[in-house]
């Protein structure tokens, strides 16, 4: 029965007159229906849902709902804390229009590409789909066939769509939103060290004595890190906080050293620094001479635009970008004395007192520096050089891999490090820093997954934007996307990404938990289970590999994309998918399902359910009788184990709140390629570079190159989009929590009160923002958070309603493929 | 004790129009002889509205609902003459619309 | 009286919300919020409403859960945050909350990173907007069923 | 050099020797109109330069003003509001009675200075000199009990119920008591900050009355009904 107010009001009085009383009312007297029991809320541990960051945050259920979130005080990571995002975790789950059934476009009862979204059951969906790519497979071949996935996929997802892809389909037209997030740093960090992803860790934060953002926003994009960087600084006065930026916004407001430069100069002001170190004697020789090697990178390699582009065919180094030619210390000392005080201050309109403050930092012996960097940096046609040339800073001075000597690229998503870069899942990458065009590499993924040789596909397959450009040219007719709204996050949307999803050839597919832009823009939208709704594990950005349990189950129909993916493999056979060659030379695979092929191959079934304790619920190990999620980690942790990514073993993750790789006898590592730290650095060797066959780390001289669009008399404004602290990404989490809608309902242009008086706007008027591209109306901010310099405003992409990736530009980094979200040329007049 | 004047609140709140039935629950603490205590709280629990919610040594913890306050004051003076009580104090009255629940 | 008067405030608030449009009609198939599913034509412009303004009411938001950090009942704009001042613990800091009648922060945030108590506010919660975030007059674009945890009933063994 | 020098004395003898001996050539009424009409063209002339130098686009005519804090201004409500009723530079920073407006201006030829040897030509130089001239503004408007914020926002005007609960609550206490001025509380309203460690806020009660009274009507409101319901309580 349930408590009616006035027998809630009796009891309350009861216990009033008790307390005077001094009588102790015993539990069951408690106002409370059921007694305290019904009080009790089960917690769990599981890393937050959103940035890369990795907070640990602890999970309240009761009867099968998540009701409360709070931080892991734990967790190494946030120590308690959590973000705003992170306190409402508890209510990403519940928007009202969850998608709780497949929903295919149908006309008359059967799919149109021009049908109506019609509820159906998972038979059909699978079965209409599996038609489809039948159909592509026999008429253009796997390079037909792609699929987009994301770094928000949980490892064993990553892991099992790679396999499906490569070893299934025999496509590497695999590519994750990770391209548009950290493809530049991830090809940085191989071209510098040989291995991927940052030597230090969190733990820099306390050690450090100057931190420089280059064009990362922590305040609002990392707060937890940035509770940290703020600890250090408020709590030791003699720390520096220098902030770069193309316009001042809430993480200027910790700068000591705040610094407001021309979008694309950043590339002027490491190069002056560079110069700065070596001008004034500050290298540090002995590190130099032992631990690295200079190189000349090539030059004017172009935009990564379509290759009939005016930009691209006028470009002489387009052909081959990364190329890179040995050097020695000397040249590269000549190549960087053009970039003067002078010269830069001038370039990139920052004063020189701050410029030469900025370069103290990093040439002082005795200060500890910090860089931290993410879509700044990485969103840039030259972004890979921009990694490198911090690298360079951190190589001439000696400050790296150790405590408080850190670069460390920062991660937009929680699992851009663990599933699209360790797992692999970018279109040339295999597991552990593998590549597929490497034939030994093809052979040992081979052999772990016990496929044929020569199952693997050695072309490189289209890359995100490639991928939206050949779905338009009609090369690519089957595409699947996978926990990610491209719609709104991609460049050029209305000239590229929409036009190709709505491609009479096209067969475009969906997995989400709500109805984005993207699903309703596909031909079958598949209900997809999300967060602690199934067994996950993530890898933060600091190397550090954490899980958590299935919680609550998903509403409906919903089913996680690891179940998606192994339930869809069931309906292919070898027969139909393989080439009759590779068939003939392993006869023993005819006939074979995909599923048995990839998922019970012995390896990935070798765990029975009763490895999974008896109250955790697991869905996908109980619907293929095998615990799923373990042997999917356990052979994919045979990738790394032994070569500098080894991971833990599996049932260990679920007990403590994550380890840091490489993890070697149980203990994790916090700075790799030192000595002490690192376990693969042998007794004598101080520091080593091991990822590359000589042991050195590369200092890349190139030069600073001017972005694909400038401003001029037709579109006379930079344009800058990016995120706002409350929402994350496209918003489709966080625009269905209330209280985080209601902090910032929409997007909205901001800009200098200066440039709106010029055009005749007031603060908060309607506005077209338009590029050769496209436009979009919004409203004027010239108040808020974001305070623009002239000549630049910024605009988030969180907003459905005002898809800003309209109007931006489709040129990437020619090394790294990833877009420059961060410089276009707009014009805005009043709507 | 409360009066049904209404107070100053309710006179700028205007609530001392609604003429909506209401009920008043209260609860207090009677103080009894030790040895009397098993048989007071069985004749408490016996009179109408009163409800027996605690108990210790010495003292009975009863809530009571009337229709105004002054049944409840008629009421927790009825139970301070039983024998054994040594004395009745209200500590707590709210007085709520009827929700017929 | 106040836990049962702010436990009524819940359902009410809960009732307002599912009145508010639903985004999944009866059959399933998604409905256009614009905000949250782009327009009818992803492709074509919508108009842009105006910017919603704060919620200056002073009035105290109940939390969805204990943990979570309450939100700011007025406005912050030009509110300076930054390593020179704080203007919010101008008034939440304890010495100043007698002459301002703000509430005073709360005793989590004098503990630091190692949980050790300090005399004032925690060096890491120094930017308050980190957690505690105004709200604007917008009205919610689609129900969020989640439920608070005193409504959900323990099931019967 | 020397020659000017030499040219402006004889100049000046030649002036005294003129003015000192009774006019020969002019009636006396024709010297006094001609000293009032040259006196007026004088002033004129002297209030006009005056009122030049009093105007935002004079103030920000400078980089250093233009560059930190107009910019500054341009995001404040002072620049841009719902009335479209804004403040110029000289409004919050000149007083409007005349003498002392001179007086400001006397000041005022130290700034000249400060522009001629570049104190603060760079953000760099300002963000150090920032808080020894927020110093200084903030002495000024204490002295004159914020004369220039009265100007436009008279105490007596003030609509409390248009005003926050807690707004009302501190002017009605602090500002209409006359216990404070307008820029104790009320500092960086139009400009960034410097750092303000050891500067507290208006409203932080004087040690002697620290404790004595809490301003929390709220609290005591809801104390009074708990009280009303209950007498009995806590007996």
């Amino acid at each position: 029965m349930k408590l009616s107010r006035r027998d809630m009001l009796k009891s309350h009085a009861a216990a009033i007159a008790a307390g005077v009383a001094n009588i102790t009312v015993p539990a069951a007297a408690q106002p409370v229906e059921g007694g305290v029991g019904s009080l009790e809320i089960q917690w769990s541990k599981a890393p937050c849902r959103f940035c890369g960051t990795g907070c640990g945050v602890m999970v309240g259920v009761k009867e099968g709902k998540v009701v409360a979130t709070h931080g892991d005080t734990l967790a190494e990571v946030n120590r308690g804390l959590n973000c705003i995002k992170g306190y409402f975790l508890s209510k990403i789950m519940y928007g009202g229009d969850r998608l709780t059934t497949p929903l295919l476009r149908k006309k008359n009862g059967v799919y149109t590409k021009d049908g109506e979204f019609t509820p159906v059951g998972w038979d059909e969906a699978f079965d209409v789909m599996a038609a489809q790519a039948k159909k592509t497979l026999k008429a253009k071949g796997p390079t037909a066939i792609g699929m987009f996935g994301s770094g928000q996929w949980t490892i064993w997802e990553g892991y099992a769509a790679t396999k499906l892809m490569r070893a299934g389909f025999r496509s590497n037209n695999l590519d994750p939103n990770a391209r548009h997030c950290m493809a530049s740093a991830a090809y940085a960090f191989m071209r510098t060290f040989g291995m991927d992803e940052p030597m230090g860790c969190y733990d820099d934060f306390e050690a450090a004595d100057a931190f420089v953002l280059w064009g990362s926003n922590m305040a609002e994009m990392h707060p937890i890190l940035w509770t940290r960087l703020t600890d250090r600084r408020l709590s030791h006065p003699h720390v520096k906080v220098a902030v770069l930026s193309t316009f001042t916004n809430r993480s200027s407001d910790l700068a000591d050293i705040p610094i407001v430069f021309k979008p694309g100069t950043d590339l002027a002001i490491l190069n002056y620094i560079a110069n700065h170190i070596i001008s004034t004697g500050r290298v540090n020789q002995d590190f130099v001479n032992k631990h690295t090697s200079f190189v000349k990178g090539a030059v004017d390699i172009g935009y990564g635009l379509r290759a009939e582009h005016p930009l691209q065919t006028k470009a002489k180094g387009a052909a081959d970008p990364g190329a890179m030619q040995p050097i020695d210390f000397e040249a590269y000392a000549r190549f960087v004395k053009d970039y003067t005080l002078d010269n830069v201050s001038k370039l990139s309109g920052v004063e020189r007192g701050f410029l030469q403050e900025l370069a103290e930092l990093y040439a002082d012996p005795k200060r500890k520096v910090m860089s931290l960097w993410t879509m700044g940096f990485n969103q840039h046609v030259r972004g890979v050089w921009a990694n490198q040339l911090v690298y360079n800073l951190h190589l001439l001075t000696g400050k790296i891999s150790e405590p408080g000597n850190s670069p460390f690229s920062l991660t937009g998503q929680p699992s851009a490090c663990g599933t699209a870069r360790e797992v692999g899942t970018f279109a040339h990458r295999l597991p552990a820093d593998m590549t597929v065009t490497n034939l030994a590499h093809r052979k040992h993924a081979e052999e772990i997954w016990r496929v044929p040789t020569g199952t693997i596909p050695e072309k490189p397959g289209y890359h995100a934007v490639e991928q939206d450009r050949m779905l338009r040219d009609g090369k690519l007719n089957f595409y699947w996307i996978q926990v990610n709204n491209n719609l709104q996050a991609a460049p050029n949307s209305s000239r590229e990404t929409y036009p190709g999803y709505r491609n009479p050839d096209n067969f475009i597919v969906v997995s989400d938990a709500y109805p984005t832009v993207t699903a309703l823009a596909a031909d079958l939208i598949l209900p997809a289970a999300m967060w602690v709704e199934k067994e996950g594990a993530y890898g933060n950005a600091e190397r550090r590999t954490h899980f958590w349990r299935q919680l609550v189950n998903a509403p409906g129909e919903a089913r996680s994309d690891l179940w998606q993916l192994m339930e869809f493999s069931k309906r292919f056979i070898t027969d139909e998918v393989w080439p009759s060659e590779l068939l003939a030379a392993n006869p023993n695979y005819r006939g074979k399902s995909l599923f048995d092929v990839l998922f019970r191959n012995g390896s990935v079934d070798r765990f029975p359910l009763t490895e999974l304790p008896a109250e955790v619920e697991n869905q996908e190990s109980k619907s293929f009788g095998f615990y799923v999620q373990k042997g999917l980690f356990e052979e994919y942790a045979g990738f790394g184990r032994g070569h500098g990514h080894d991971l833990a073993p599996f049932d260990s993750y679920h007990e403590g709140r994550g380890l840091r790789w490489p993890v070697v006898n149980g203990k994790e590592t916090r700075w790799r390629y030192r000595e002490g730290y690192d376990p693969y650095v042998k007794p004598g060797q101080g520091v080593h570079f091991y990822g590359q066959p000589d042991g050195k780390a590369k200092i890349l001289a190139v030069p600073y190159e001017p972005p694909a669009e400038s401003p001029d008399k037709d579109y006379d404004i930079w344009l800058v989009t990016g995120r706002v602290l409350e929402h994350w990404h496209s918003g489709s989490m966080t625009m269905r929590v209330p209280e985080l809608y209601k902090a910032f309902p929409g997007a909205r242009c901001f800009m200098h009160a200066e440039d709106a008086r010029a055009r005749g706007i007031n603060n908060g008027a309607e506005i077209r923002l338009i590029s050769r591209r496209g436009e979009i109306r919004t409203r004027v901010d010239t108040q808020g958070r974001n305070r623009m310099p002239r000549g630049v405003v910024f605009v988030p992409w969180f907003d459905a309603s005002q898809l800003i990736n309209k109007t931006t530009l489709d040129a990437t980094d020619p090394i790294s493929k990833q877009t420059d979200f961060k410089k276009c040329a707009v014009k805005i007049v009043p709507a | 004790m409360k009066s049904n004047r209404p107070t100053r609140r309710n006179l700028l709140t205007g609530r001392f129009m609604d003429e909506q039935p209401t009920i008043h629950i209260s609860s207090a603490v009677v103080s009894v002889l030790p040895q009397r205590c098993e048989h007071v709280s069985q004749l408490l629990s016996e009179i109408s509205g009163v409800e027996v919610h605690h108990r210790s040594a010495s003292k009975i913890v009863i809530v009571i609902e009337g229709p105004d306050s002054g049944v409840l004051g008629g009421t927790l003076a009825e139970i301070a003459s039983l024998s054994g009580v040594l004395s009745a104090n209200m500590v707590f009255e709210q007085r709520l619309a009827d929700l017929g629940t | 009286m106040k836990g049962l008067s702010s436990a009524l405030a819940g359902v009410v608030f809960g009732g307002s919300l599912i009145f508010a449009a639903v985004a999944l009609s009866a059959d399933g198939t998604p409905q256009i919020v614009p905000r949250l599913t782009g327009g009818g034509q992803p492709m074509t412009d919508n108009q842009a409403p105006p910017l919603p303004r704060p919620i200056t009411d002073d009035v105290r938001k109940m939390r969805n859960y204990p943990e979570q950090p309450p939100i700011i009942p007025h406005s912050i704009e030009n509110y300076q945050l930054t390593l020179k001042t704080n203007r919010c613990l101008d008034c939440h800091r304890r010495q100043f909350t007698e002459g301002s009648g703000a509430p005073m922060i709360s005793i989590t945030h004098f503990m630091n990173r190692d949980g050790q108590v300090l005399a004032d506010v925690t060096p890491r919660r120094y930017f308050c907007t980190e957690c505690h975030v105004p709200q604007t007059d917008a009205k919610p674009l689609v129900p969020n069923t989640f439920e608070d945890m005193v409504h959900i009933k323990k099931a019967k063994p | 050099m020397r020659g000017i020098i030499d040219r402006l004395k004889n100049y000046l003898f030649w002036f005294w020797h003129l003015i000192s001996r009774p006019s020969a050539y002019l009636s006396l009424g024709g010297l006094t109109l001609g000293g009032f009409i040259f006196g007026v063209l004088f002033w004129g002339a002297f209030n006009t330069g005056l009122e030049l130098t009093n105007t935002e686009k004079f103030c920000t005519s400078c980089h250093e003003m233009h560059d930190n804090v107009f910019q500054e201004l341009q995001r404040t409500v002072h620049f841009s509001n719902r009335s479209g009723v804004r403040a110029t530079c000289p409004d919050c920073h000149v007083p409007h009675e005349w003498t002392a407006k001179i007086a400001r201006k006397m000041q005022a030829s130290k700034e000249v200075w400060g522009k001629i040897f570049g104190t603060v030509s760079t953000r760099q130089k300002f963000l150090n000199m920032r808080l020894e001239l927020a110093k200084h503004e903030w002495a000024r408007m204490k002295a004159n009990d914020s004369l220039e914020c009265r100007n436009c926002h008279s105490a007596i005007a003030m609509n409390f119920t248009k005003q926050t609960r807690r707004a009302a609550e501190i002017h009605a206490r602090f500002l209409v008591s006359g216990e404070r001025t307008c820029i104790d509380c009320h500092k960086g309203i139009a400009h960034e900050l410097p750092d303000m460690t050891g500067v507290e806020p208006g409203w932080r009660e004087p040690p002697e009355l620290r404790g004595k009274e809490s301003l929390r009507r709220g609290e005591q409101e809801e104390l009074g009904a708990l009280s009303s319901r209950n007498p009995n309580i806590g007996r």
